[in-house]
C-alpha cells in the first residue's frame, strides 16, 4: 500500500516537492530568477524521467485515483509540455518579478490536471479540474501593468465558473439518477433517460468549455490574447490536452451506455468548431489570437478521431496531442521570443522575418507547417490519423467538410509563412538574441515535429497503451 | 536493388545543400546530386531490362515490403513497373535540366537549390510507392516546395499565384484522402497491390473514383481544376516551372491511371466523363493558347491542352490508348521542361515574355532560337520527335472504341492538333522570326550550362522520336497487365 | 416532512439555478456577476445534499461533494474577486462592458 | 399540511425571493444583502433537511467569509448607494426568458423521472464524528484524497490572490484561511 | 527477287548531309555545304537510276508484271498486334519512277543553288533544309505504310514551312510559311482521321495489306467498312474522301489551294524543288498508291475528278491575270496538277481503262522537268532582274539566252506542242478523259488552251514586250542587267540539262513501265484527235505573242472588255479573304477570345469567387466574437439549450 502510495503517485508527488521547496525559496532569502528557472526546468526533467522510470497501474484511495500506463505517459506528456514552456518563456521569466508564484501557480494547475487524468470519481474529476483552472486564472493576469491582462484573467475566471456551474449541475444529475460518483459502478447506472442525457449533456458542455468547441469556445481568443504569452501555450496545450484524456477516458469508460448519443454530439460540435475556428482564424492579425483560432479548428479534428471510439481513435488523440504539443509550443516558443525581445505581437510584424531571423522564421514555418499538416511534418500523420480514426464509422460526409476545411485551414497557416518569406517589409523586426534555454526547447520541438512522424514506433507504442471503446 | 536509394539520394544531396557555404559549392552539390541520380535511374533501366530479358515477368520489379505503421496497416511498399520507371526516367533526366538552368541563382541560392531538390524527392518517392499512403504521403511532400519556390522566387503576382496553387494543390490531396479512406476501410489495406489482387466492391468504387480521380485530376489539370496552371507557371522561376509542368503535373497523370486501374468498375461507368471533360480540356486549353500573349502563358495553356490527351488517354481504358497516355506524359514532360527553359533563357537576356515586344531572335541568340523551335514542333507532333508518337498513340488508342461519341471525341480533339500549328507558329514566327529590335541584337547566346541543360531534353525527346519501340517495349508489358487485370475484374463481377 | 416531496425541493434549487444565470446574463458590475455565480453553485448544493437525503442516504457522497464545492467556491470567489480588483485598478471600473478591448 | 411543510415553503420563498431580489436590485449593496439572506436561507433549508453540519459550514464559509469579502469589495470599488446602470431591455426580457424557460424545461425533466418519486426508506442523520472520520479516511468512501488536494488548490488560489491584489487586499487572504 | 536494300542509302544520305550541316553547318562547313549537299545528292541520284534500270529493265518485271517489291521493313512503333507504323520501302512503278524524279529535280536545285544563294549567310543552313526536304520527300515515295506516308508527310511540311521562311527577318516570308504549314497541317488533320478509319476497318496500317482486304469484295474487311456507314456515306467513302482532303492539302487544290502562292516567297530554287516538281505532287501519288482502293469507290473517285476539274480550270483562269512570274507559275502548277488528280478520277484500275492513272503518271514525271526549269529560269531572271514583277521586265532574250531559249522550250512543253514532253503526257490524259467524260474532257481542252495563253504571255513579257535597255532600270534605279551576266555556269548547265529533258522525256515508253496494275498498256498517238488541243494550243500562243510581244494598251483594254471578271480574276477570285474572314473575324472573336475570357472570369473566377464568399461570410460572423463575457455566458446557454433539445426531443 504504502509502496504503491510512493510508486503510483511518484509524479504528484515530485510536484508536491517542487511546490513546497519553491514556497521555502520564496519565504527564504532572495534568489536569481535564472536559478529558480533552472532548479524548476531540471526537477520538470527529473519527473519526466520519473514518469518513465518504472512501470505502475492500479488504483488507490478505493479507485479515487487510477493509474495505468496509459495515464503516466499522458502525464509524461503534459509534463514535458509544461518544461518545454518553462524553457521557451526563459526571457519572460527572468525578467518578471513573481517567477516562483507563476511556479507556483502552474505547477499546482498542472497537479491538477495530474489528478483529474487519473481521476476515478467525479469529484476528483471536478476538483482536478478546478485546480487547473483557477490558479490558471490567477496566471493570466502575471502582467499586472498590461490592461488586457487582467480584463483576460476576469473572462476566464468568470466564464470558468460559469461553466462549472453548468458541469455542477450535470454531476448533480448524474448524482441523482445513479446514486454514485466513481466510474466504476456509475456505468452499470446509466440507462439513457431524458434527464441523465441532460446531465451527460452538461457535463460534456463544461468539457467543450475546456478544450474550447464552438459554440463554447469564446473566452479563447480573448484570454490567449490578454495573457502572458507561457500562460497562454499553457492554456492552449497543456490545459486542452489534460481535459482531452480525461474526456476520452469518461466517453470511452462510463458513458458507454449513450455511445449512439455522443457520436453525434461529438460529430455536431467537430463540424461547427472546425468551420467556426477556419473562418475566425482567416481573419486575425494578432498571432496569439491567430493561434487560438488554428487550436480551436485544431480541436475540431481531434474531436472527429475521438468519434471514431476506437483504440485506434484514442491512440490517434493521444499521438496528436503530442504532435500538436511540439508544433504548437514551436510556434508559441517563437512567439514568446519574439513578444518578449520585440513586444512585437501581430502577424504584419513578421513580415520579412526571414531576412532577420532565419532560424526562428525556419523554426516557426516548420510549426505552421506541422499545424497544418502538411508532410513530412509529423502533423500530417497526426491529421490523417485522426480523420481515419473518424471515418472508421463509415461517416464520410464529416471527412469530407473536414478535408474541405483543411484547404481554408492551408490558407491562414499558408498566409503566415507569405508575410515570413515573401512580403517586404521597411522596419522588419531586428536580430534577436534567443536565450539558449529557449533554443535548446525549440530544436527539440521541431525535432519532434520531425521524428515523431516518420518514426512509426511512436504510434504503434501509443497505439499498444491506448484504450478501445 | 532496393529502391529506396532513390529517395537517399536526393535526401543526402539536400542536406548537404544545407551544410554547404557559398553558390559554387551548393550548386556543384546539387548538380553532382543530380547527376548521380540519373545515372541511378540509367542503371535502374539497365537493370530493369535485364530482369524483364531474364524473363522476369512479375507485374512490379525490385519490390520491397517493410511495415510502417503495423496498428494500421501502413506498408512502406516500394516497387516499379515499366510506367513508373519512364516517370522516374524523366524527372531524372529535368532535375538534372532544371539545376543547370538555375546555374546563376543568386538570391537565396541555398533555400532554392534545397527546395528543387526536396521536391523531386518527392516526385521519386510517389513514383516508387506501391502502397496508397506512401504516395499520398509524397504526394503533398511535392507540394510546399512549389509553394515557397514561386513565392520567393518567382516574378508578376507572385504569391497570389503560390497561394492559389497550393491551395488548389492542397484541394486535390484533400479529395485524394477521402478516396483514400474509402479505399483504406473497404479493402484494410493502403497496399496497391493486394487492393488489385482482392478487388473493390462495385458500389464503393462508384461512390469513392470521383474524389481520388478528380483529386489527381487537379494536379493533372483536368478541366475545370486547372486555373492553377496559367499563374503558377508563368509566376514560377524557369527551374520550378520545367519541374511543375514535367514533373509534378505527371504525378497527376500517374496517379490518375493508378486510381483507374484501382477501381477499373468505376473507370468504365465514369469513362464518358473523363472523356468529356478530357476533350473539353483539350479543345478549350488551345483556344485559350492561341489567345495569350505571354510566352510562358501560352506555354502553360498549351500543358493544360496536352495533359488533356493524358486523361483522355486513361480515359479511354484500353491499352493502346494508356500506352499513349503514358508516353504522352513522358514526352510532355521533356518538350514543356525545354520550352520553359528557352522562354527562361530569352526571358533572362530581353527581361520581357510579351511575343509582342520580342522579335528575330535567330539573329541574336540562334541556339536558343533554335531550342525554341523544337519545343515548339514537338508540340505540334512533328514526327521524329517525342510529341508525335505520344499524340498518334492516343488517337490510334482511343479510336479504337467503336461508339460514336468517343469517335467525335476523338476527332475533336485530333482538330486541336491544327489550333496548336496555329499558335505555336504564331509565336515562333513573333518571337524567332521576323525583323530584330536593335536593343535585342546585340544580347549573347546561351552559356554552356543551358546548353547542356537544353542538349539534355532535346536527347530525351529525340530518343522517344526516333525510336519510340525502346519506350514502348518499355511500358507496354505493365500496360498489358493492367488491362488483363481490370478485364479480370470486371469479368469477376 | 417526508411529504414535501424532492421534486419540490429540486424546483427551488433549479429556480435558484436559472435565477442565478439571469443574473448572469443581466447584471453589469462584474462583482454582481460574481454573486449570481454563487447563486448557482448554491443551487447546485441544495440538489447534492438533496438527492443525498432522500434517495442515496447509506453514505455521504452528496454532502461531501458539497462541502468541497463550498471550498471551492470560496477560492473561486477570492480569485475573482482579487482579479476584479485588480481591473478595478488599471480601468477604473468593474463595469464589464468597460472590459471588452479584446473582441473580433 | 404540517408544520414542517409550512416551513419548508417559507424557507423556499425566501430563498427565491431574496434571489430575485439579488439579482434584480438597482443598489449594489443592497444586492449584496439579498444574497446574504438568500444564502442564510439555504442554510435554514439544510437545517430542515436536518443536516446541520452542512448548514453551519454554509453560514461560516458564506454568510461569514465570501460574503464579508464581496462586501468588502464593493467597498473597495464602489461608492455604496449608487445605482447601478441597468443593462438593456431586450437582453433583460431574453435573459428572464431563457431563465424561465431552463427552469421549465429541467423541472420538467425531474417531475418525469421516476426514480426521484420514490423516496429512500433509510433515514439520514450523519453526525460531525463520522463526517469527520470519514472525510480523513483512506478505506471505501473516505475522502482524504480530497481533501489534501483542495488545500493544495486554497494555497495556489492564495498565492494567486497575493500576487494579484498585492498590498490593499490582504484581507482576502486571510479569509481564505479561515474556510480551511 | 533480287535485293533492292541498297534503295535504302537514297534517303539516308541526305540525311546525313541535314545533320551533318544542321549540327556543324554555320560553324565550320559554309564554305563547303553547297558541294557536300550536291555531292551526297548526286550519289542518291545515281543510286535511283541504277534502282530505276534494275527494276524497270532487269528484274521488275515477272511473268509480263511489275511487282511490288517490300525491299525492307521494320515495326517502328506497335500500337496494337499487327497494327503498327512499320518503316519500309516499296519498290513498284510509281515509287521508282518517283525516286527518279525527286533525285534528279532535286539535284538540279542543289546545283542551281550553289550559284543562285551565293554569299547568303545562312548557305549552310539552307542546305541543310533542302536535304531535310529531299530525305522526307523520298521517304513518302518509298513508304509501304500509310502512316509512314503520314510522318513523311508531315515532315515534308515542315521543311517546306522552313524553306519558305528561309528569309526569317520578312514578315512576308514568315507569314506565308506560317499559312503554308497551317493549311496543310488542317488537310492532313483530314488524312490522319481516314488513316485512322481505313486503319480501324482494315486492321492493319500497311498499304499492301489494305489494298489486298479492301479490293476482295468477299474479305471481311470490306464488307464492314462498307456497311458501316456515317451521314449516308460508307465509311470507304470517308475514309477514301478524307485520305485524298490530305492529298489536296499538299496538291494545293482549290480550295486548299491558297497557300501556293504565298509560297513563292521562299527562294527560288525552293520553289522549282518543292512547289513545282514534288511535294506538291505527292498528294497525286498519294491518290495513285491508294489507287486501287479509290478504285473500289465511286464516289471518292467522282470527288477526286472534279475537284481537279474545278482546280486545273480556276487556276489556269488566275494565272492569266497575275503579274508576279512566280506566282504564275505556282498557278500553272496547281492546274497541271488539277489535270493529274482528274486523270487520276476519271480512270480505273487496270487494263484498257487504267489509261487515265497511267496518263497521270506520264504527266507527273515530264511536268516534274518542264515545270521546275521553268522556274529556274524564272529564278535566274529574278536573280538579274532582283523583282518578280514584269513590269520590271521585258527583253531579256538578248541578255540571257540560255535561259531564254530554256524557258522557251519549257513554255512550248507546257503548253503541249509536240514533238515537246508535255505534248504526250497531255495528249494521254485528254484521251482518257475523252472516252470516260465528256464534260471533263472540255474543260481540259479549254484549260490547255489557257496555260498556253498564260504561259506565253508570261514569255512574251519576259523576254520581249518592252526594250530592254530602256526598262531595264529597277526600282532602286540604277541599271542592274550589266552588275552581273546570266549567272556562273552552277545556274546555266541545269537549265541546259532540265531543257534537254523537257524534250526528251515524252518519249519515255510510259505506258510499257507504270499502269496501274503493273501490266504494260498499248497507247498509241492518234494524230486526227491531237488535232484539236495542239491547234488550240497554237492559237492561244498567237493570241498571246500579238497581245504582249510588242509593248501596247491591248491587254489593257482586253482586261476592261473583261471587266469585273478580270478585277476578280485577279484578285484570285477573293478566296484568300475568305479565308481570313473565317479566322480573323470569326474563329479569333468568336471561339478564341470568349474562351480566353471564360478562363480568367468564369472558370478562375469561380475559384476566386470561393475565397471572397469565405472571406466576407467571416468577416460577417465577427460579431460573434462581441468581446462581452455575458454575451459569451449567453452562446454557452444557447449550445447547452440546442444540445439538449436536439438529443433530448428530436434525436430519439
Amino acid at each position: 500500500m504504502i509502496n504503491n502510495l510512493f510508486i503510483q503517485l511518484r509524479q504528484e508527488w515530485m510536484l508536491i516537492a517542487i511546490l513546497f521547496i519553491l514556497l521555502f525559496i520564496k519565504l527564504g532569502k532572495e534568489r536569481s530568477n535564472e536559478n529558480i528557472i533552472n532548479f524548476v526546468n531540471l526537477a520538470l526533467l527529473i519527473n519526466l524521467g520519473a514518469g518513465f522510470c518504472c512501470h505502475s497501474a492500479g488504483e488507490l484511495f478505493n479507485g479515487m485515483f487510477t493509474t495505468n500506463t496509459l495515464i503516466v505517459f499522458e502525464k509524461d506528456l503534459l509534463n514535458l509540455a509544461v518544461l518545454l514552456i518553462s524553457m521557451q518563456s526563459y526571457a519572460w521569466l527572468k525578467n518578471s518579478q513573481h517567477v516562483i508564484e507563476f511556479y507556483l501557480l502552474i505547477l499546482s494547475s498542472l497537479l491538477g490536471m495530474f489528478f483529474m487524468i487519473s481521476s476515478g470519481n467525479l469529484l476528483m474529476f471536478y476538483l482536478g479540474l478546478e485546480m487547473s483552472t483557477i490558479p490558471l486564472a490567477a496566471a493570466a493576469n502575471f502582467d499586472l501593468t498590461k490592461r488586457k491582462s487582467s480584463e483576460a484573467a476576469m473572462k476566464l475566471i468568470l466564464s470558468s465558473a460559469f461553466s462549472s456551474g453548468i458541469l455542477l449541475l450535470g454531476i448533480s444529475f448524474l448524482y441523482g439518477t445513479t446514486g454514485n460518483l466513481s466510474y466504476s459502478i456509475l456505468t452499470a447506472h446509466i440507462n439513457g433517460n431524458p434527464l441523465q442525457i441532460f446531465a451527460f449533456i452538461l457535463l460534456i458542455s463544461g468539457f467543450a468549455f475546456k478544450i474550447s468547441a464552438v459554440p463554447f469556445h469564446l473566452w479563447t481568443a480573448d484570454v490567449y490574447e490578454g495573457a502572458p504569452v507561457a500562460v497562454t501555450s499553457f492554456l492552449s496545450v497543456i490545459s486542452k490536452a489534460a481535459v482531452l484524456f480525461t474526456l476520452v477516458n469518461l466517453l470511452y469508460k462510463v458513458f458507454t451506455p449513450l455511445a449512439a448519443s455522443w457520436y453525434w454530439i461529438l460529430i455536431l460540435l467537430a463540424g461547427v468548431t472546425i468551420l467556426i475556428g477556419n473562418l475566425f482564424a482567416i481573419r486575425q492579425d494578432n498571432f496569439k489570437r491567430f493561434l487560438a483560432f488554428s487550436s480551436i479548428a485544431q480541436v475540431g479534428f481531434i474531436l472527429i478521431g475521438i468519434s471514431g471510439s476506437s483504440q485506434a481513435g484514442s491512440a490517434s488523440l493521444i499521438y496528436f496531442v503530442l504532435i500538436y504539443i511540439f508544433s504548437n509550443l514551436a510556434a508559441f516558443g517563437v512567439v514568446s521570443v519574439v513578444s518578449a525581445l520585440s513586444g512585437k505581437e501581430y502577424i504584419s510584424d513578421f513580415k520579412g522575418f526571414y531576412k532577420t531571423n532565419p532560424m526562428l522564421s525556419w523554426v516557426l514555418t516548420i510549426a505552421l507547417f506541422s499545424l497544418a499538416g502538411v508532410p513530412p511534418t509529423a502533423g500530417f500523420f497526426g491529421k490523417l490519423f485522426l480523420m481515419m480514426a473518424g471515418a472508421a464509422k463509415g461517416n464520410y460526409s464529416i471527412i469530407i467538410f473536414a478535408a474541405l476545411n483543411m484547404v481554408i485551414s492551408f490558407y491562414y497557416y499558408l498566409r503566415v509563412v507569405k508575410a515570413i518569406f515573401m512580403d517586404s517589409n521597411e522596419n522588419p523586426i531586428q536580430k534577436l538574441e534567443v536565450p539558449t534555454v529557449s533554443k535548446i526547447a525549440m530544436y527539440i520541438c521541431v525535432a519532434g515535429v520531425i521524428i515523431t512522424g516518420l518514426a512509426s514506433v511512436v504510434y504503434d507504442y501509443i497505439y499498444s497503451i491506448s484504450i478501445g471503446l | 536493388m532496393n529502391l529506396t536509394i532513390l529517395i537517399v539520394v536526393p535526401l543526402i544531396t539536400a542536406v548537404l545543400i544545407l551544410l554547404a557555404k557559398g553558390l559554387q559549392q551548393i550548386r556543384i552539390i546539387g548538380l553532382t546530386g543530380a547527376i548521380a541520380q540519373l545515372g541511378l535511374a540509367g542503371w535502374l533501366l539497365k537493370s530493369f531490362l535485364a530482369e524483364r530479358a531474364a524473363g522476369n515477368n512479375t507485374t512490379h520489379l525490385f519490390e520491397s515490403n517493410q511495415t510502417w505503421f503495423k496498428a494500421l496497416n501502413i506498408q512502406y511498399h516500394i516497387g516499379i513497373d515499366g510506367i513508373a520507371l519512364a516517370m522516374i526516367l524523366l524527372t531524372s533526366i529535368i532535375v538534372v535540366a532544371g539545376i543547370l538552368v538555375s546555374w546563376t541563382m543568386e538570391q537565396l541560392s541555398k533555400e532554392y537549390f534545397f527546395l528543387l531538390v526536396l521536391l523531386s524527392m518527392g516526385a521519386y518517392g510517389f513514383f516508387i510507392s506501391l502502397d496508397l499512403f506512401t504516395l499520398f504521403f509524397f504526394l503533398e511532400v511535392a507540394v510546399i516546395p512549389k509553394f515557397l519556390l514561386i513565392g520567393i522566387w518567382g516574378s508578376g503576382d507572385k504569391t497570389k499565384s503560390a497561394m492559389k496553387l497550393a491551395l488548389m494543390l492542397m484541394a486535390g490531396s484533400a479529395l485524394v484522402m477521402v478516396g483514400l479512406f474509402g479505399v483504406y476501410y473497404n479493402t484494410h489495406t493502403f497496399d496497391i497491390v493486394q487492393i488489385t489482387q482482392q478487388g473493390i466492391p462495385v458500389g464503393v468504387q462508384k461512390f469513392f473514383f470521383p474524389f481520388a480521380f478528380l483529386g489527381f485530376g487537379v494536379f493533372a489539370a483536368l478541366f475545370p481544376f486547372h486555373t492553377w496552371v496559367p499563374d503558377g507557371h508563368a509566376s514560377a522561376p524557369t527551374a520550378a516551372s520545367m519541374f511543375l509542368a514535367g514533373i509534378s503535373m505527371k504525378l497527376g497523370g500517374y496517379g490518375c491511371l493508378r486510381i483507374a486501374t484501382l477501381m477499373p468498375d468505376a473507370a468504365h461507368a465514369y469513362s464518358w466523363i473523363i472523356i468529356v471533360l478530357a476533350t473539353i480540356a483539350i479543345i478549350y486549353g488551345a483556344f485559350a493558347t492561341m489567345m495569350q500573349t505571354d510566352l510562358k502563358y501560352i506555354n502553360a495553356y498549351s500543358s493544360i491542352s496536352h495533359c488533356g490527351f493524358v486523361i483522355l488517354g486513361i480515359g479511354m481504358l484500353n491499352k493502346t490508348a494508356l500506352n499513349g497516355a503514358v508516353i504522352q506524359m513522358v514526352s510532355h514532360g521533356l518538350m514543356t521542361a525545354l520550352f520553359f527553359a528557352a522562354i527562361g533563357m530569352i526571358y533572362s537576356r530581353t527581361h520581357t515574355r510579351m511575343v509582342a515586344q520580342l522579335g528575330g531572335l535567330l539573329k541574336a541568340m540562334p541556339f536558343i532560337s533554335t531550342v525554341f523551335v523544337i519545343a515548339g514542333l514537338c508540340s505540334l507532333g512533328l514526327p521524329g520527335l517525342s510529341g508525335f508518337v505520344a499524340e498518334m498513340t492516343v488517337f490510334m488508342g482511343s479510336w479504337q472504341n467503336p461508339d460514336g461519341a468517343y469517335r467525335l471525341a476523338t476527332v475533336l480533339s485530333g482538330a486541336s492538333i491544327v489550333v496548336t500549328a496555329v499558335y505555336i507558329l504564331r509565336a515562333t514566327g513573333r518571337t524567332i522570326m521576323g525583323p530584330i529590335s536593335n536593343e535585342h541584337a546585340q544580347l549573347s547566346d546561351a552559356s554552356w550550362n543551358e546548353k547542356l541543360a537544353a542538349v539534355l531534353l532535346i536527347v530525351g525527346i529525340l530518343v522517344i522520336g526516333l525510336a519510340p519501340f525502346l519506350i514502348n517495349h518499355l511500358i507496354t508489358p505493365s500496360t498489358d497487365a493492367i488491362m488483363l487485370q481490370m478485364g479480370k475484374a470486371i469479368a469477376v463481377k | 416532512m417526508q411529504d414535501i416531496p424532492l421534486s419540490q425541493i429540486l424546483f427551488v434549487s433549479t429556480a435558484l439555478f436559472f435565477i442565478g444565470m439571469y443574473g448572469l446574463f443581466t447584471r453589469r458590475n462584474l462583482i454582481t456577476m460574481l454573486m449570481s455565480i454563487e447563486l448557482m453553485l448554491n443551487s447546485v448544493n441544495i440538489n447534492f445534499v438533496a438527492f443525498n437525503k432522500y434517495l442515496f442516504p447509506n453514505n455521504l457522497d452528496g454532502l461531501f461533494f458539497t462541502l468541497f464545492i463550498i471550498t471551492i467556491a470560496a477560492a473561486e470567489a477570492a480569485v475573482a474577486i482579487a482579479i476584479i480588483i485588480n481591473l478595478y485598478r488599471s480601468h477604473k471600473s468593474i463595469d464589464v462592458e468597460d472590459a471588452t478591448e479584446m473582441k473580433y | 399540511m404540517n408544520i414542517s411543510s409550512i416551513l419548508f415553503y417559507a424557507i423556499a420563498t425566501l430563498i427565491l425571493g431574496a434571489g430575485i431580489l439579488a439579482v434584480t436590485s438597482v443598489k449594489i449593496f443592497r444586492a449584496a444583502i439579498w444574497l446574504l439572506a438568500s444564502l442564510v436561507g439555504i442554510a435554514a433549508l439544510y437545517f430542515w433537511m436536518q443536516v446541520e453540519f452542512i448548514a453551519a459550514i454554509q453560514i461560516v464559509v458564506y454568510v461569514g467569509g465570501i460574503v464579508v469579502l464581496i462586501i468588502f469589495s464593493i467597498f473597495l470599488t464602489q461608492h455604496s448607494g449608487k445605482e447601478m446602470e441597468s443593462p438593456a431591455r431586450s437582453k433583460k426580457i431574453f435573459s428572464a426568458l431563457a431563465a424561465l424557460l431552463g427552469t421549465a424545461f429541467v423541472h420538467n425533466l425531474i417531475v418525469h423521472y421516476q426514480g426521484f418519486a420514490f423516496n429512500s426508506a433509510n433515514p439520514f442523520n450523519p453526525n460531525v464524528a463520522e463526517i469527520g472520520t470519514q472525510m480523513l479516511s483512506t478505506t471505501s468512501h473516505g475522502f482524504i484524497l480530497p481533501f489534501e488536494v483542495v488545500s493544495i488548490l486554497l494555497l495556489a488560489a492564495m498565492v494567486g490572490c497575493i500576487v494579484i491584489a498585492m498590498r490593499p487586499t490582504n484581507q482576502t487572504i486571510t479569509h481564505n484561511e479561515s474556510n480551511l | 527477287m533480287s535485293n533492292y536494300l541498297y534503295i535504302l542509302w537514297i534517303p539516308l544520305l541526305p540525311l546525313a548531309t541535314f545533320v551533318l550541316l544542321g549540327l556543324f553547318g554555320r560553324k565550320y562547313l559554309s564554305g563547303i555545304a553547297g558541294i557536300l549537299g550536291t555531292a551526297s545528292l548526286f550519289t542518291s541520284t545515281l543510286l535511283s537510276f541504277v534502282a530505276a534500270n534494275q527494276y524497270f529493265f532487269v528484274d521488275g518485271k515477272v511473268n509480263g508484271v511489275f511487282q511490288k517489291i517490300v525491299a525492307f521493313k521494320y515495326t517502328w512503333l506497335e500500337f496494337a498486334p499487327n497494327v503498327s507504323i512499320d518503316l519500309g520501302i516499296i519498290v513498284d512503278p510509281i515509287s521508282v519512277m518517283m525516286l527518279v524524279v525527286v533525285t534528279s529535280v532535286s539535284l538540279m536545285v542543289h546545283v542551281f543553288s550553289m550559284g543562285y544563294m551565293k554569299g547568303e549567310e545562312r548557305f549552310a543552313t539552307y542546305y541543310a533544309f533542302l536535304s531535310l526536304f529531299t530525305f522526307s520527300m523520298l521517304g513518302l515515295v518509298l513508304s509501304a505504310n500509310i502512316f509512314q506516308v503520314y510522318m513523311f508527310w508531315e515532315l515534308v511540311g515542315v521543311s517546306s514551312f522552313l524553306l519558305i521562311s528561309y528569309y526569317f527577318n520578312k514578315p512576308s516570308a514568315v507569314a506565308a510559311s506560317k499559312k503554308a504549314f497551317i493549311v496543310t497541317r488542317f488537310a492532313d488533320l483530314g488524312f490522319l482521321i481516314g488513316i485512322l478509319i481505313l486503319g480501324y476497318y482494315g486492321g492493319t496500317l500497311d498499304i499492301g495489306l489494305l489494298i489486298e482486304r479492301f479490293t476482295s469484295v468477299h474479305s471481311t474487311q470490306f464488307l464492314s467498312i462498307t456497311t458501316a456507314s456515317f451521314l449516308g456515306a460508307s465509311m470507304l467513302t470517308w475514309g477514301l474522301t478524307l485520305v485524298f482532303i490530305g492529298g489536296a492539302g499538299k496538291s494545293a487544290m482549290f480550295p486548299l489551294h491558297i497557300w501556293l502562292p504565298d509560297a513563292m516567297e521562299g527562294p527560288t530554287p525552293v520553289s522549282a524543288l518543292i512547289h513545282a516538281a514534288t511535294m506538291v505532287v505527292a498528294g497525286v501519288y498519294l491518290v495513285a498508291r491508294m489507287f486501287p482502293v479509290f478504285s473500289m469507290d465511286e464516289a471518292a473517285l467522282n470527288i477526286v475528278t472534279y475537284v481537279g476539274a474545278a482546280s486545273a480550270l480556276f487556276a489556269a483562269v488566275i494565272a492569266c491575270t497575275q503579274t508576279d512570274i512566280k506566282r504564275v507559275l505556282a498557278y500553272s502548277t496547281m492546274s497541271q496538277i488539277g489535270y493529274m488528280m482528274f486523270a487520276l478520277g476519271i480512270s480505273k484500275n487496270g487494263g484498257e481503262n487504267g489509261l487515265g492513272f497511267m496518263a497521270s503518271m506520264f504527266h507527273l514525271f515530264t511536268h516534274a522537268f518542264f515545270k521546275s526549269l521553268l522556274f529556274l529560269g524564272a529564278g535566274s531572271v529574278i536573280h538579274m532582274v532582283h523583282s518578280n514583277e514584269m513590269k520590271d521586265m521585258g527583253g531579256l532574250r538578248k541578255l540571257m539566252p540560255i535561259t531564254h531559249i530554256a524557258f522557251l522550250i519549257a513554255c512550248l512543253a507546257i503548253a503541249g506542242i509536240p514533238p515537246f514532253a508535255g505534248f504526250f503526257s497531255k495528249e494521254e490524259i485528254l484521251t482518257a478523259a475523252f472516252h470516260e467524260n465528256k464534260m471533263i474532257y472540255g474543260i481540259a481542252l479549254f484549260t490547255a488552251a489557257l496555260t498556253s495563253f498564260y504561259m506565253f504571255r508570261l514569255y512574251f513579257n519576259i523576254f520581249w514586250s518592252k526594250e530592254a535597255t530602256t526598262t531595264a532600270h529597277t526600282q532602286d534605279g540604277h541599271n542592274v542587267h550589266h552588275s552581273h551576266g546570266e549567272g556562273p555556269w552552277v545556274m546555266k548547265l541545269p537549265l541546259l540539262i532540265l531543257a534537254a529533258c523537257a524534250v526528251g522525256v515524252g518519249f519515255v515508253p510510259f505506258s510499257q513501265l507504270i499502269t496501274s496494275d503493273g501490266a504494260a498498256l498499248e497507247t498509241h498517238i492518234d494524230m486526227v484527235f491531237s488535232i484539236a488541243p495542239v491547234a488550240l494550243s497554237v492559237l492561244a500562243i498567237l493570241l498571246a505573242a500579238n497581245l504582249y510581244k510588242k509593248q501596247n494598251e491591248k491587254p489593257n483594254k482586253v482586261a476592261a472588255a473583261f471587266g469585273s471578271f478580270y478585277t476578280a480574276a485577279h484578285k484570285r477570285f477573293y478566296i484568300d479573304e475568305i479565308y481570313l474572314f473565317i479566322t480573323k473575324k470569326i474563329i479569333f472573336p468568336f471561339i478564341g477570345q470568349p474562351i480566353a475570357w471564360a478562363d480568367k472570369n468564369i472558370v478562375d473566377g469561380f475559384m476566386i469567387l470561393l475565397a471572397k464568399t469565405t472571406a466576407k461570410i467571416s468577416e460577417s460572423i465577427k460579431g460573434l466574437q462581441s468581446g462581452k463575457v455575458q454575451n459569451y455566458a449567453l452562446y454557452f446557454f444557447g449550445g447547452v439549450a440546442a444540445l439538449s433539445i436536439l438529443f433530448i426531443y428530436l434525436w430519439k
